[in-house]
């Protein structure tokens, strides 16, 4: 039982569970779930009882347990105390100050990482400010790499997103060229297909690789199809370099994924013996979003932005060159609108980067949440003063396959020129080679610089 | 734009490009060669874009003419209805919309193979018109299935299915609903399909065949083809879900590293 | 905070500064000397920021209980409302609040001197904590002059003073009303005084009293003195606005330059 | 009568006014005024008109009548047509096109502003995205200065806003000290007074003049009234540096703040007759905020934005020091929640930087607004990286005496240190010199750097 008292009112709060819900902003998942709390007040109370909170209250009290759980056990067992020694001491509310004061700086974050738990981030970012989750979440700068690198400071870098209703590979190669042509792809260039045909998969995976090799292209490909979908088409030769998977907090939401952890390290480990990277082993890619465990009935009376983080714990387990968070993918019923959905945005962002992971944002909205365009800008651009690591980009912002819309390569050429960021560096010079960036890695007309035609001439088109 | 304030570029080479890349464009209704203004859209796409996004918006709001929709099915049907009274309690609770009204009349036991929901979901519109197209491509590839009633339900989900199966006693439920409406795409059906359905089933638990729609999409006899090969596997191996994989397709692989002479997918393209 | 992970400052040089700040924060309901962690707010700061934004957002939606309000005012009083029916329609569309209630009962001629309208405003719990004190302080300095029955109005902004005004006949009209609640200050009232009221007035030709709360403000007594001042100046001139200056106040200029040294305003401070 | 078609169905707009506001993006203001669009698609609809629009319409048809409004007057008769030439023959649409695009660069934007009415700036202005509106908004930089220099690249100033309730000096004082220590006060040290008293004004003038002299602080000071008590403090040889108006974009509610053009023009003359300025001339510090014409009854039928814009053709007729949108100020009655008033802030800012003012913005809600200091973060956010001149600094956000919430001293530090964004050069220089802040502009712990004493040394306290 954990209690407040606020100008001679009392709150009470049942458990560990409940004080971090309350204490979460509102967002309508939670109320959904009967976890938020019943006025503001009584947030603020949850809120002052999570900063006298030690720290280590989160290692005695598990929010889903131990036994039943694989994912508890994970974050637990894996738990690095000698990292976590020089924070030990401290309460919820004295870590948000060592966060955002200067001691806590790129590196030592980084030595950091492991001694965290994702309820110990997931506390301290309930009682961060949106300021603060921008502040410190451009401090950690963890960085994967495949054929191209990722989070490096000063760098957003874009998945090329070319989805179509149909698969068809002439109308996927189209978006291909038209991301290309903007410079984005440099994260990945990754297909949802539309189907769950492993033939479709194949084909895609093959599409991509071809043009990958013959532009020269430093970048990785995938299909983001089920990961038993990726083991069946690693074991039948197809070029896969990276393995996808959707994945969630819990060991049950995770089920209803039909996924655990032995099947993502069976899919990580035969990833791994592809060997396709040229930079470094990082062949996972994981996409996340908040609400995803409660829509599968799988969230044990947790707060759906807690186990969000967690879900982190099972990413970095598998050292991913991309994490990223779906943010608004899912609808109004979990983020009801262009506000709860810009401070999951952070929230995510700052969870990860906080866990070590190289996190990227699909900044996105559906037509059923009360959100546009200006509010997929404003968090866009305070993402990218977060340092985000990576966000997506689909033709004209309409991905005409999934039905929702998310940032355009346009948005993300806004992006980089709006506030001085840059690609990938090998994607980056490759931009130069091809004829379609200038040396300060300005992007040209291609049209006027003869990138066009000398990516075509490469395609044989 | 009838006064355009940035020049075009030089235009041999632009025509040149743009006859090169135009019959890839044709290929996809994704928004690609909008061209751009510094880094922003052209005004014209802008505009094009908030007034899909407007439509849209509309889309998910519309109710589900039941009437219409049962007076084009290829059989008879029955109405029921969600716990979620109305749109607005749909969209926030989802839940509302996976339980049967518990005010409706009961179901009739059936002992059929397969029974068949037919939802608004989150677009009325592609119920509308998707879903009697694809029943009359189906139905007749489902020789000797013993088939429950068709069923009709406002403000339904996915999981709704698992009630409707099970208050049915059918073997198999496939429902047939809207997808959440796109901007290019506001009339898109989605089948998923669900063997020995019960409240409590799990997603990973169905399969799925998405995007159906005429134009654009995958066509209705197209996903009526894939959906039989899916239910008579289901009834092969006696489970649906991720176990039971999308193999229909024995075309032979694509030959790596030639994009540009990819054929068309098995379903077509357009 | 029982742990706190920044270091704080040299313990000596620390404590002189507190020192020296010591008195002068004293001296403001401000949030000065706040610390800091990097560029942001220490928690405990910030939680205490965070809660009073919960009470005042609450103050807002308070309702005014008038008859507490009319057994606490020091004489006779009517009850009307203006044509805002409830909270949310007065904050959306003020003029609402601006208008009598077209269905009340219409109040009576007066011919008096001065009307006195007591409203609810942006924040109930002001009127009713100040409004009595300032009435009590302030009818006592009105000798001589012929007072229209007090009213009390539910949902009533600055303007609907005009009305009330007008329709008792009154050459002025004194209203006052809940400012809207601050962080610091959820309970200060607002008075403005107006010279021949009539519906169409604008606010150049009113003039203002602000911040009256006590402790923390301009305290009730020292608000009747000033309002005292402007309704004679006001009834000597035959007009109230931007063109009646306040000039009450007849102490000698402060030396410039010497801060520190600053004497008290004429109305006190704390 | 103008008509957009749309899908089959036609819409109609009854004037330009109509068209005007319907193009506007949802906000309470507009509806208040049965103004707004009915539904998206008609403004959507509306905005295709805009779109196609020449901008010659706007010098046609003024949307408050010329004979009666001597706001329109001064917009019609002040506009130079050799400005405007460039321009001339573009649509709104290719004027939003036009200013996206490279050839729209800071002096080319300088060059063009007295060839840009409001109206052609708030049409075009309708017609932006938020990330247009971030990334034009970014270009032009209307400098000013008086003893700081306002407006300049990579700086972001800040008022000091030491108010209090009954205008106490000492609490006053001890605001004002505590924004020095953070480093704000560059913009201008400007009070609010609680009350209307002509010799507190004078009081607080000598305050501040005595408080700036002695500490040698390299800024302006000024005491917010009325603009006729201004006049009345110089005539009584007060310290005043700047004069001070709210102002509106009609005759009718300028009449109800008790002014007209001429007035101002009689306190500017005043003002600048002090010559009491050091760098340059400009004598004026205007205030605005969408929804005070309406609020006054004076709007005219035109909606809030276009009206907010007109204001600023009143301000930039007297060269001012500053301009600041007080964008949240009033109230939810025309901005609703934390997404209007975010954009209303993006709008306000760029149409006062495209028509050449030193545009700050005071970031604000009140407590009857949906809004919260999440999303004063978020406009914070990107208003620096629109490139703002100014915000404000209220000590813990906290306005005692106004009762709203603005930007505190911390915000702006944030703001600073997240976008790299530092104080105006003279002000920068001085806090170095008292050790408040080190070479690199870096604010240092005041009382481990000796800067607390030294400044209360030079006060003698
Ligand atoms: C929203 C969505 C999700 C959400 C569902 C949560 C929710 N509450 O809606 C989330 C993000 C959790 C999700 C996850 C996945 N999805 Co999904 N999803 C969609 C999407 C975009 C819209 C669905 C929709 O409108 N449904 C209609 C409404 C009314 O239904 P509902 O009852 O409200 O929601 C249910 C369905 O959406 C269903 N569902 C969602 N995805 C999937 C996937 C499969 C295989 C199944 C059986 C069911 C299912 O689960 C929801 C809860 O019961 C579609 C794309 C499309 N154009 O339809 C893809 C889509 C259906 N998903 C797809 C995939 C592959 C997945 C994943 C398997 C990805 C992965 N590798 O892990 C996971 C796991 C799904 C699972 N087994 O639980 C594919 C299916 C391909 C296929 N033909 O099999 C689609 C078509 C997109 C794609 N091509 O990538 N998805
Ligand atoms: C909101 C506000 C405004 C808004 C009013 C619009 C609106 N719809 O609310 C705007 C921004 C337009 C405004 C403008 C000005 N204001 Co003002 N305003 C306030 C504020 C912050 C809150 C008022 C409140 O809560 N009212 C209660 C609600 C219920 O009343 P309402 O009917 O909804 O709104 C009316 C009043 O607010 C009134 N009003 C607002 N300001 C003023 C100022 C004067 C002198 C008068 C007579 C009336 C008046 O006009 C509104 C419409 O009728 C107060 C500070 C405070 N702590 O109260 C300052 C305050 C009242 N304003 C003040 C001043 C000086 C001004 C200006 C004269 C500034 C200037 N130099 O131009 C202008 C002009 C006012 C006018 N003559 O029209 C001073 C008054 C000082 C005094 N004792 O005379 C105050 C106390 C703040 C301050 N100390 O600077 N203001």
């Amino acid at each position: 039982m954990y209690v407040a008292t606020l100008a001679g009112t009392r709150y009470a709060f049942a458990d560990l569970r409940a004080v971090m819900a309350a204490a979460t902003p509102l967002r309508s998942g939670d109320v959904l779930a009967g976890l938020a709390a019943a006025s503001q007040v009584e947030r603020v109370a949850a809120r002052y009882v999570l900063a006298d909170l030690p720290l280590k209250a989160f290692l005695e009290e598990p929010v889903v347990p131990y036994e039943t759980d694989e994912v508890t056990r994970l974050i637990v067992d894996g738990h690095n105390a000698a990292a976590f020694a020089p924070i030990a001491s401290l309460t919820v509310g004295g870590l948000r100050e060592w966060l955002l004061g200067d001691d806590a700086d790129t590196p030592s974050l980084a030595a950091l990482a492991p001694g965290l738990t994702p309820e110990m981030v997931a506390a301290v970012c309930k009682l961060m400010r949106n300021q603060d989750l921008i502040a410190v979440g451009r401090k950690p700068r963890p960085i994967s790499a495949f054929r191209s690198t990722i989070g490096l400071e000063r760098r957003l870098a874009v998945r090329l997103q070319p989805n179509h209703p149909t698969d068809d590979p002439r109308g996927v190669l189209a978006s291909i060229l038209d991301g290309l042509l903007l410079g984005c792809g440099d994260a990945v260039i990754g297909i949802n297909p539309a189907t769950d045909n492993l033939e479709t998969a194949r084909r895609l995976l093959d599409l991509m690789d071809g043009l990958r090799t013959r532009l020269e292209i430093p970048t990785q490909t995938c299909v983001l199809t089920h990961v038993t979908n990726s083991l069946e088409l690693i074991g039948a030769g197809a070029p896969v370099d990276l393995a996808f998977q959707s994945i969630a907090g819990t060991q049950d939401a995770n089920r209803s994924f039909g996924i655990d952890l032995a099947l993502l390290a069976e899919a990580h480990a035969a990833t791994l013996g592809q060997k396709r990277w040229v930079l470094a082993p990082h062949v996972m890619y994981f996409e996340t979003g908040q609400g995803s465990a409660l829509s599968a009935g799988a969230h044990h009376g947790v707060d759906q932005q807690t186990l969000e983080a967690r879900a982190y714990a099972v990413a970095r387990r598998f050292d991913p060159l991309l994490v990223n968070t779906v943010v608004g993918f899912i609808g109004p019923e979990y983020l009801y609108d262009g506000k709860q959905i810009r401070r999951a945005a952070l929230e995510d962002h700052f969870c990860g980067k906080l866990l070590g992971l190289p996190m990227g944002v699909d900044v996105c909205h559906t037509n059923h949440a009360e959100a546009d365009q200006d509010d997929m800008d404003d968090i866009l651009t305070l993402l990218g003063v977060a340092g985000v690591a990576f966000v997506m980009g689909v033709p004209g912002a309409d991905d005409v396959m999934l039905n929702y819309q998310s940032t355009s390569f346009h948005d993300a050429l806004y992006a980089r020129q709006t506030l001085n960021l840059r690609p990938a560096p090998e994607f980056e010079a490759w931009l130069r080679r091809m004829g379609l960036a200038d040396d300060q890695g300005r992007l040209l007309d291609p049209a006027r610089s003869g990138g066009v035609p000398r990516l075509l001439a490469a395609l044989d088109l | 734009m009838s006064h355009r304030a940035v020049p075009s570029s030089e235009p041999d080479r632009q025509s040149d490009v743009e006859g090169l890349l135009g019959a890839l464009r044709a290929a996809t209704p994704a928004r690609v060669g909008l061209g751009r203004a510094g880094a922003g859209l052209p005004t014209a796409a802008m505009l094009e874009f908030q007034l899909a996004h407007a439509k849209a918006r509309d889309a998910v709001w519309a109710e589900l003419d039941t009437e219409a929709l049962r007076a084009a099915l290829p059989g008879p049907s029955l109405v029921i209805a969600s716990a979620a009274p109305d749109r607005r309690t749909f969209l926030l609770d989802p839940e509302r919309g996976r339980r049967l009204d518990p005010h409706g009349a009961p179901l009739p036991q059936t002992r059929a193979d397969l029974a068949i929901l037919i939802a608004d979901g989150l677009c009325a519109a592609a119920v509308q018109a998707q879903a009697p197209l694809l029943l009359r491509a189906l139905l007749p590839r489902l020789e000797g299935w013993r088939m429950a009633p068709l069923v009709v339900a406002r403000q339904g989900r996915v999981a709704l299915g698992d009630a409707v199966g099970d208050a049915l006693g059918a073997r198999a439920v496939l429902v047939l609903l809207g997808e959440r409406p796109g901007l290019s795409a506001a009339d898109s059906l989605g089948a998923y399909l669900t063997w020995d359905p019960r409240p409590g089933r799990r997603d990973h638990e169905r399969n799925c065949v998405s995007n159906i729609r005429e134009p654009g999409g995958l066509s209705p006899p197209q996903a009526a083809e894939k959906l039989a090969w899916l239910l008579h596997e289901a009834r092969r191996l006696g489970f649906t879900g991720v176990d039971l994989k999308d193999r229909q397709d024995a075309a032979p692989l694509m030959p790596p590293a030639s994009p540009q002479i990819a054929p068309p997918t098995p379903h077509g393209g357009d």
